[in-house]
């Protein structure tokens, strides 16, 4: 898995890529821990991620009741197929709050 | 090589240490497996999450993340579907205990069982027939 | 998983039968470890080459195409390169007989030798240490 | 592996895509063999051949030397490079004909 954090105001979006897996959940759960931490409205997209197993949808979890105590927004963006398969598996797609755009999420934060 | 039973022919037999890095791995073989095997995209992915998901909970409940764990995948193909099995030698595992979360109380984990038992046709957890350990038979019909 | 030898850490074990169709499963298992390995993207192919032409000698030569036999590949891994054991259960194989061809005798076959030998730092055939067979034992550095 | 034949003019274009390995050797052989026997020119599109083997160069090396015997033109074109790795290793890089495209391929044919 490769990440990357961007700024764009009050947002920051962690562009999360590659496989996020067993192996790689740890990461992505320190980056979007990190994110949320810092108070603003965070936006994780996941166009890139090509596989997302039950430990990478932990890490989603545990990120999105972290903002939820502090009140910030948390959202999804650009899920790709494989990983809108596994949210939909775990009923989290209605859950989440889910963007099909950066663009979209970015009006909606 | 011998016939796995009834006319079940193995495709494969991976033996890996309980390690999260070797998933990967055990992915990228099964994904192409499935293929071969005549599974749709579709559902040789949907094998691929259960493979994965049922390998986790091998590394982190059976082994409990020692990485010394040994596992032995075995891939075979029947007339109308592909069948699966997951083996491992650690200590017998409580079967009643293996279920997912209730999916409505949201929280970190509980989900592989979910996920594995929702994808495959069959799933079941048995000890194996010689040996200790614990087996996983998944069964994913063809078509 | 018990270590190899020296510092060696075993990657993955795969079964299979002596069957032409397996042989892109055993490719794809083999560019993944071996990009996992750490060997650059070129000589990760370069391996793929190799494995692929050793398990198609054992298929053609040693099982001379019976798809009953059985094929065991062990990959692992030491500090700077990666060892891969390729098994078979077979007869025993005249080592001598084993090369390839004059290149400039241009005709088809007797290539497979000569890409295993060029692409690999370090091929022996040898009988297993324990049981009946043969044993290629290949060797690419990292890096 | 996949096989598509085009007729252009007097030329035969023999597209194969995939992996030409110890499977599909024997279908790649048969298919190139089929389209020297026709007398014409021959030539093999590897643009989309992912992998060759020692077999799938072998199928290669037969039909140049049935081209040869029935001094029909015979040629390589846009060979991909995971092919052109194994051809140099056998050599045969200088033995074939090779055409960067099917365009000059056409032109010395
Ligand atoms: N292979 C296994 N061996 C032993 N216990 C297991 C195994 N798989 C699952 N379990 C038990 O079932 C529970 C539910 O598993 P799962 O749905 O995958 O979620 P999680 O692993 O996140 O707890 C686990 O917490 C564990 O107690
Ligand atoms: N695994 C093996 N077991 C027995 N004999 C082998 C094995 N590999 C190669 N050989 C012998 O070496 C010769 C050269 O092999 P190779 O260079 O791969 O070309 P080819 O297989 O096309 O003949 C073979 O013809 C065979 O006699």
């Amino acid at each position: 898995m490769e990440h990357e954090i961007r700024e764009q105001g009050d947002v920051l979006i962690a562009v999360l890529s590659g496989d996020i897996d067993l192996e790689q959940a740890p990461t992505a759960r320190k980056v979007l821990l990190e994110c949320v931490g810092q108070g603003k409205s965070v936006l994780v997209d996941l166009s890139g991620v090509g596989y997302i197993d039950s430990s990478g949808v932990a890490s989603l979890v545990e990120a999105y009741q972290a903002a939820r105590k502090t009140k910030s927004g948390f959202a999804l963006v650009s899920v790709s197929v494989g990983a809108m398969r596994v949210l939909e598996l775990a009923r989290l797609n209605k859950v989440f709050t889910i963007h099909d755009t950066i663009e979209a999420g970015l009006e909606a934060s | 090589m011998p016939l796995q039973n009834d006319d079940a022919e193995v495709i494969f037999e991976l033996t890996f240490p309980a390690c999260p890095d070797r998933l990967k791995l055990v992915r990228t073989l099964v994904l192409e497996a499935a293929r071969m095997s005549g599974l749709c995209d579709s559902s040789s992915r949907d094998l691929v999450i259960a493979v994965d998901e049922a390998c986790q909970n091998v590394i982190r409940h059976a082994y409990c993340g020692d990485p010394e764990g040994k596992i032995i995948l075995e891939f075979a193909r029947t007339a109308d579907s592909v069948v699966l099995k997951l083996r491992d030698f650690a200590p017998l595992a409580d079967v009643e205990k293996i279920k997912p979360r209730d999916l409505d109380d949201i929280r970190p984990g509980g989900l592989g069982t979910h996920f594995i038992f929702e994808l495959m046709d069959e799933a079941t957890f048995t000890p194996p027939l010689e040996g200790d350990g614990n087996l996983l038979k998944m069964v994913k019909r063809i078509g």
